[in-house]
């Protein structure tokens, strides 16, 4: 086990983001994920402890909101933005912006802080020093990081938190120093930070998918719902709200399995469940990790690939265009790393900013694939970077 | 006068007990009155060790009766025998040399004030306890494992003593001391008898035995043959109760002048940390048997021939041609074989199958020998050796632990003659085997022998070297101390060991 | 030698000082150069909270490694226990005592079952302790999505974030728990047996020592350290965090710890005092890495070198000393 | 009358394999009663085709394990040699071959390192092996910075996830099946070789090894080499069955180690048999299947797995007589 937790720290992010390759708990090989026993209800079983109607109501209002902002620059965009005064911060530059990061260890997280490096280059003028400092998806060392940041004069403070209740205090006391705060991804329990900056969220992701799934499946056929961990809040609100969506359309979930976002592991349930049940209409993810694995097991079993939802990492991208696929791509942006940059200059300067900062959070279909598809750029590459107009693309991101 | 001493602190009725069906004991009966001194005497494998080792509770008799103290006993642990104020004195060491003395003497007993270790009590109770024996030198705070062999077998001694005994058992404890030693160990002895603590002392040395004890009880393939009160008795006397038999007839004939063949084996001038100016030739036919007390170094000189502990200096010739024998590995290439005397940790591999154990060498060094031949083969001819050494198993597939002490040597007798050595080499070649075994073994030495093997046999049971050696050499303070020609006396042998042939006639 | 000194500290190889101090220098050079500073206050505070958490548990496992064994469930059991606290005492500074209580009451019931299971039931500890660690992660897996619970303001201000100078009282109570157990190690009958257990427990059981019940009762005191790693957690967190134990690698990072701190994973040889060493060692290369912002990966390439390096330097010396 | 042998606990003791294959039967029951067409031969090809590879990692083991070490790298080379093929072939068809064997010369590689530290500077493999694992995992991290690049080729993924297509009466047998049938018909052959009987007395008792003229340094490392080779073909199977990932090899040490042991395979060496370390494997596998038809819930795995090995481990250490 101990083994396993080394692997999984490194290899995933689960903890860290809502990018869940990940499997911070690690889980013994030979261990799998949990159909939900026959019987209860449409199979997907009992609501997430962590669903909370009011946020899914708002997330799913968001998903019809107009952005405002520059149409071309998704990431400086807002959904119905409430500006915040920052004059108090207006400070003259070059400035020192510091970056407490929950972690690297996943291949989102990995394209997101690139494309974050890439912006920070953008700026170079404004920005002279950027301090960035890792907490490998340990809560504690992350709460250590940002105590250590504090002393190093930073004009300003970027967190992604690693979870969100853990690391409260630590914000907040950062906030007491008096410096900008800004947390981005995952969010944490205070207002004291300036602005707090992400994309929809878990509910929209998990409804999009589940409404694309239910309308493009034969009425009545049997979905499996592939999850990568239990116990990650950001996986749990995007189950719930596919959940509610497929409980609502009465489709029969034949059962919801965790695959530690290891393809062997996934291939493998999916062949089990192929054999159980003969077929599989519909395929729904909570995570892109391994929707090609997924793709694959029905291919091996001689079976039509169901309707399936993935995320925007280049091989499942160009998996669907190569085979046709009934598919679709909701998105959790990594063009969301540039934007804390932008906003930690708009507040040293002075300027308003949203807060919450609502991203965007595009949708890629069969109409639109042909705009992310770039065969160029290596397999996890997550397409929705907004990087392409940064310096040094594509070589920064291969 | 023996009506006047008060009632015994020990008695052992009818003891007796079996491993693997080897009977080890068989209804022993033995009385230690206090501030007696009992030794216990016999040839290896008679069962005093594990006679000992039901009194200190490390065994538990399978029929029989323990009284201590007056009242029955079963002790069904050390510890028990422990409390009940039973010390002993391993022949091995049970000491651990990442802990300091005071450590391995108090080791579960610890001084305790308050609820706590005291520290202090524990180091000035063993700095007394070492002086009482006039060892005051050994600090109690360095760590065993960087004292000599001596002064832990005095460690040992200590530790026994530590628990206000009021038995003590002593199984060989002069085992590796040295002579000036000895004499403390003596005067030691003394003084606990005075406090009218009882001994039971176990030792080949029949010096030692009249020296310091008031009866001895001789054991004899685990029954008590004889109890004698040391005044009335005499070396003679003893021998004949010890051994009781014609030599002779126990043992196959010499060899002939005639049957003796070229020089195999030379050693001049050779020597390491254990043993100096080690000369010595052997020849093809012969039977070389080693003598001396233990820690004499003759088991050390075995090893230095195998190359498992080498010589440092001098040269070695197999032959007429010098090797170097730097390992174990070197020495077979170089046509040696060797028997340790601890089967158990050198010997055997417990949990492999008979075949397997007798195979290892000839896998090992495919190289040499007879190894060379193809796996059918190979297989084939150690099945025949088996059968050649009349191994009594269950089967070729039978794991070698569930054999009795004397068919496991057999098995590693098979494994050597696999490659057909010419020199053989043996440790106590008949250690804690039953007597019907022994002879076997000894049958199977003296055929290696007259096959033409040059054979070196190391034992510390006088009979079984008198009676198979055609030549004896004598080891004391890893040197040779003498050779004795074939028909030489227990007491010409004694006499060399100990280096004092007046007293050692006793 | 004085007898004061003839004790288990006094074996601890000051081998892994040596290390400390240098890498402290070499790092303090580097990072200097590097235009940073090493030995301002928070970088010091965030080093010894760091040695802190992982600090306590590596004491506890000394314990069971010098007897011999070996605690693979510890992460679990931190884990476990920031919940427990956290909990229980659900933001009431009234739940305190019993709050923590409960928590080592758990955590020592855990280290009870694994004890049974190595003693009792002769189960190789590697497997025991992993079949444990397996129980638990289910239970976790299963029973939380998240952080849960919430830490009694007074512990999270306390233990927390109070700190005596750059000194946080979390040290502090790690330099506490390892001088108990070195107090332990040297000046019980529990401690000079558990060292006799571990160096041969046939020797052990020939002078009367009990073998399981020292055993067991190391088993027990590692899950009792654990548990207050969980507590102190819980108080760094504000919350139980399902995940903590794992996500610090605390299983892992506490063995490497020990064998760092010259204790030899066979058991019988080692002692405390070398394991907050080598906490301290590990927590000063990250540390010193932070400030250099080095890539985590290459961080964990230098630890397997180092860990590796270490145990063979021991080795070394132990043979010379042999021979 | 002097050899005392009481029969069966003979059996179990050596050899070994009645506890796993009561188990593994056991599971097969509860697994047809509910899947009754599990045992067919196309579904059973395919499920024995995709266990190939945690079934050769439970073989290498073995070796390691029966000479009285422990290998906890497996798991990361599996994963590192993954990410290199993948980076190395970059979908180009004809990369195929020559990486493979570049991958054998790295998988020897690795087991010479782990087996030469072990064996010569004396490193408790524990310690070698988990610092290799450290290193590996990040290296190859390093390496990739992060995300693995490039991406295999067909030809090379289609030994893991192709078959030989309608054979009479099996229909189709997974390439990946023959692999494992040839490797297991070798390791047999090996384990009864000079070299397997060899090494089996090294695990039992490396003194008396040494004394009859064994290098047990060199059998150690041969086995350590072995453990590597089997892990780099695990890894080509794992790559072609599922690509290129950093979870290609996540905990597979554990899956082989638990397998082994479940297997009869004794830890500390001189007992046991590679049939028992791979019907082991077969009895983990088997267990994850059983478990996605039941339906236990994914939480809830790791608590049920826990169970049944300290069970499965217990019973067979209490039917053994202790030394």
């Amino acid at each position: 086990m101990t083994v396993l937790a080394v692997s999984a720290l490194l290899v995933l992010a689960a903890c860290s983001t809502d990018e869940p390759t990940t499997g911070a708990s690690g889980s013994p090989s030979g261990s799998t994920g949990s159909g939900t026993g026959p019987g209860t209800g449409s199979g997907t079983g009992e609501q997430s402890k962590f669903f909370v109607q009011a946020d899914y109501d708002q997330q799913l209002a968001l998903l019809d909101a107009a952005p405002t902002g520059p149409a071309d620059k998704p990431w400086e965009q807002a959904l119905n933005p409430e500006m915040v005064e920052t004059a108090k911060f207006k400070k003259p530059g070059p400035y020192k912006i510091c970056f407490s990061n929950a972690g690297l260890n996943n291949p989102w997280r990995q394209v997101g802080f690139k494309t974050m490096r890439a912006e920070v280059d953008t700026h170079r003028g404004r920005i002279s020093e950027f301090v960035h400092v890792d907490a490998e998806g340990k809560d504690q060392k992350q709460i250590a990081d940002i105590n250590d940041l504090l002393g190093k004069g930073c004009h300003a403070l970027i967190v992604s938190p690693n979870t969100t209740a853990t690391l409260t205090p630590a914000v907040e006391a950062a906030c007491r120093k008096g410096l900008p705060v800004i947390v981005f991804d995952r969010g944490v329990d205070t207002t004291c930070p300036v602005t707090f900056i992400n994309p929809i969220g878990g509910y929209g992701f998990g409804h999009v998918a589940a409404e694309f799934v239910t309308q493009k499946m034969k009425r009545g056929g049997k979905v499996l719902a592939l999850r990568i961990l239990p116990g990650v809040d950001v996986l749990e609100t995007r189950w719930s709200a596919a959940k509610v969506a497929f409980d609502k359309a009465g489709v029969d979930v034949v059962g919801v399995e965790f695959t530690d976002g290891d393809p062997a592991r996934t291939k493998k349930i999916v062949n089990d469940y192929i054999q159980r049940y003969g077929t599989i209409d519909g395929v729904w993810m909570d995570a892109g990790a391994v929707a090609g694995a997924a793709v694959e097991a029905f291919e091996d079993a001689g079976k039509p690939v169901p309707p399936i939802n993935g995320e925007d990492q280049l091989d499942f991208l160009k998996l669907w265009k190569e085979k046709k696929l009934t598919a679709i791509a909701p998105t959790y942006p990594t063009y969301q790393w540039r934007t804390p940059i932008i906003a930690a200059l708009k507040i040293l300067d002075g300027e308003r900013v949203p807060n919450p900062w609502k991203l965007p959070q595009p949708t890629i279909t069969q109409d639109n694939l042909d705009e992310y598809v770039d065969p160029s750029m290596p397999p996890l590459h997550y397409a929705m970077c907004g990087c392409t107009d940064l310096p040094g693309y594509p070589k920064r991101w291969k | 006068m023996s009506g006047l001493l008060p009632s015994p602190l020990l008695a052992l009725r009818g003891i007796g007990k079996s491993f693997l069906g080897v009977r080890v004991l068989d209804g022993v009966d033995l009385q230690v009155r206090p501030g007696e001194v009992h030794a216990v005497v016999g040839e290896n494998g008679a069962g005093k060790s594990t006679l000992m080792k039901v009194v200190a509770g490390v065994h538990q008799p399978d029929e029989g009766t323990v009284e201590f103290a007056g009242a029955p006993r079963t002790f069904r642990s050390p510890r028990e025998a422990r409390q009940a104020g039973i010390g002993i004195v391993y022949q091995e060491l049970t000491l651990l040399p990442e802990r300091t003395v005071a450590e391995n003497v108090c080791l579960g007993r610890e001084p305790l004030r308050r609820g706590l270790v005291d520290r202090r009590a524990m180091l000035s109770h063993t700095a007394e306890l070492l002086a009482s024996i006039g060892e005051g030198s050994i600090p109690p705070d360095t760590r065993v494992g960087r004292l000599g062999v001596a002064q832990q077998q005095v460690v040992e001694i200590v530790k026994a003593l530590a628990l206000d005994a009021r038995l003590l058992i002593m199984d060989e404890p002069t085992a590796a001391l040295a002579d000036h030693e000895v004499d403390q160990l003596y005067a030691l002895v003394r003084r606990l008898q005075e406090q009218g603590i009882g001994v039971l002392y176990v030792s080949h040395r029949l010096k030692e035995v009249f020296d310091l004890s008031t009866r001895i009880t001789v054991l004899k393939d685990g029954r008590a043959v004889a109890t004698l009160d040391t005044a009335d008795t005499s070396a003679d006397q003893l021998v004949r109760h010890m051994v009781g038999r014609e030599l002779s007839s126990y043992y196959p004939g010499r060899a002939k002048p005639q049957e003796l063949g070229p020089v195999r084996l030379t050693v001049r001038g050779a020597g390491n940390r254990k043993l100096r100016g080690i000369d010595l030739r052997l020849r093809a036919g012969e039977v070389l048997g080693v003598g001396g007390l233990q820690g004499s170094g003759r088991s050390a000189l075995a090893r230095a021939l195998f190359g498992a502990a080498p010589f440092s200096t001098g040269e070695v010739t197999v032959d007429r041609a010098p090797v170097r024998l730097r390992s174990p590995r070197a020495a077979i290439r170089a046509g040696i074989a060797y028997v340790s005397e601890d089967r158990k940790g050198e010997g055997i591999v417990a949990e492999q199958s008979v075949l397997d154990n007798a195979l290892l060498a000839v896998r090992a060094v495919r190289a040499v020998g007879p190894g060379r031949a193809g796996r059918g083969a190979r297989t084939a001819r150690v099945r025949e050796l088996l059968a050649a050494v009349e191994l009594r198993a269950a089967g070729e597939d039978q794991e070698v632990r569930f054999l009795s002490g004397g068919n496991q040597q057999k098995v590693v007798l098979a494994r050597w003659l696999a490659l057909a050595p010419r020199i053989l080499l043996f440790d106590e070649p008949t250690r804690g085997i039953d007597v019907g075994a022994k002879s076997a073994i000894h049958d199977l030495v003296r055929r290696l022998a007259r096959d033409g093997a040059a054979v070196l046999m190391v034992s510390s049971e006088l009979p079984e070297l008198l009676g198979m050696s055609d030549r004896i050499i004598v080891m004391r303070d890893g040197r040779i101390a003498g050779e004795l020609p074939a028909g030489a006396s227990e007491e010409d042998v004694v006499a060399l060991a100990v280096g004092t042939a007046r007293e050692a006639a006793g | 030698m004085s007898g004061a000194l003839s004790l288990p500290a006094r074996r601890t190889p000051p081998g892994v000082f040596v290390a400390l101090v240098l890498t402290l220098a070499i790092g303090w050079i580097v990072v200097t150069v590097d235009g940073g500073r090493l030995f301002s206050v928070p970088t010091t505070v965030s080093l010894l909270h760091v040695a802190a958490g992982l600090g306590l548990v590596a004491v506890g496992q000394t314990l069971v490694v010098i007897g011999g064994s070996l605690d693979l469930s510890v992460a679990y059991v931190v884990s476990l226990s920031t919940l427990v606290a956290a909990e229980t005492m659900a933001g009431d500074d009234g739940a305190l005592l019993p709050a923590i209580g409960l928590t080592l009451a758990v955590s020592a019931a855990i280290g009870l079952v694994n004890g049974l299971l190595v003693t009792t039931a002769r189960i190789n500890p590697f497997i025991a302790t992993v079949g444990v660690g397996l129980l638990l992660k289910g239970y976790l897996d299963n029973g939380y999505d998240g952080p849960a619970g919430k830490t009694a303001p007074a512990l999270v201000q306390s233990l927390g974030y109070q700190r005596v100078g750059p000194v946080p009282l979390s040290f502090l109570l790690l330099l506490a728990v390892a001088a108990a157990a070195w107090f332990v190690l040297a000046r019980t009958r529990f401690g000079h047996h558990l060292f006799a257990v571990g160096g041969d427990p046939e020797v052990a059981r020939l002078s009367g020592v009990r073998g399981s019940r020292v055993l067991v009762t190391a088993h027990v005191l590692c899950a009792l350290c654990a548990g207050l790693a969980g507590v102190y957690l819980a108080s760094r967190l504000g919350a139980g965090a399902p995940r903590v134990g794992t996500e610090g690698l605390y299983d892992l990072e506490s063995i490497a710890a020990v064998v760092l701190g010259g204790t030899a994973l066979a058991g019988g040889r080692g002692g405390v005092v070398g394991t907050v060493g080598g906490v301290l060692l590990l927590a000063s290369i990250d540390a010193i890495f932070n400030q250099l912002e080095v890539d985590v990966f290459f961080k964990q390439v230098i630890r397997g070198v180092i860990i590796i390096a270490a145990v063979a330097v021991y080795a070394r010396r132990a043979m010379r000393k042999a021979s | 009358m002097r050899i005392a042998r009481p029969p069966q606990l003979l059996k179990v003791r050596s050899g070994g394999l009645t506890p796993i294959i009561v188990i593994l039967a056991v599971l097969l029951v509860l697994l047809t009663a509910r899947q009754p067409d599990f045992l067919s031969p196309p579904s059973l090809m395919s499920f024995l085709g995709r266990s190939a590879p945690v079934v050769l990692l439970a073989a290498g083991q073995y070796f390691v394990i029966v000479s009285g070490e422990l290998d906890l790298s497996v798991g990361s080379l599996v994963t590192a040699q993954v990410v290199i093929a993948a980076r190395l072939i970059d979908g180009d068809p004809s990369a195929g071959w020559p990486v493979v064997v570049l991958l054998l010369a790295f998988g020897i590689a690795v087991g010479l390192v782990n087996g030469l530290v072990t064996t010569l500077l004396r490193v408790p493999s524990f310690i070698t092996t988990l610092g290799m694992f450290l290193i590996l995992v990040g290296a190859v991290y390093l390496w990739s910075d992060g995300a693995p690049k490039g991406s295999l080729s067909e030809e090379f993924r289609r030994l893991g996830r192709s078959a030989f297509e309608d054979v009479p009466a099996l229909g189709r047998i997974p390439y990946a099946l023959v692999v494992l049938l040839a490797v297991a018909a070798a390791a047999l052959v090996l384990t009864r070789s000079d070299f397997g009987r060899t090494l089996v007395a090294v695990g039992g008792n490396p003194r008396t090894a040494e004394l009859s003229g064994v290098r047990v340094w060199r059998a150690k490392t041969m086995a350590f080499v072995l453990s590597g080779l089997a892990a780099t073909l695990a890894a080509v199977l794992i790559g072609g069955y599922s690509g290129v990932s950093f979870q290609a090899g996540a905990g597979l040490e554990f899956g082989a180690i638990t397998a082994a042991v479940l297997g009869g395979v004794a830890l500390g060496g001189g007992r046991g048999s590679v049939v028992g370390a791979m019907l082991g494997a077969l009895t983990l596998e088997t267990l994850f299947t059983l478990m996605n038809f039941y339906g236990v819930s994914g939480a809830l795995e790791p608590t049920v797995q826990g169970a049944i090995i300290l069970l499965a481990v217990a019973a067979a250490s209490f039917r053994v007589p202790s030394r």
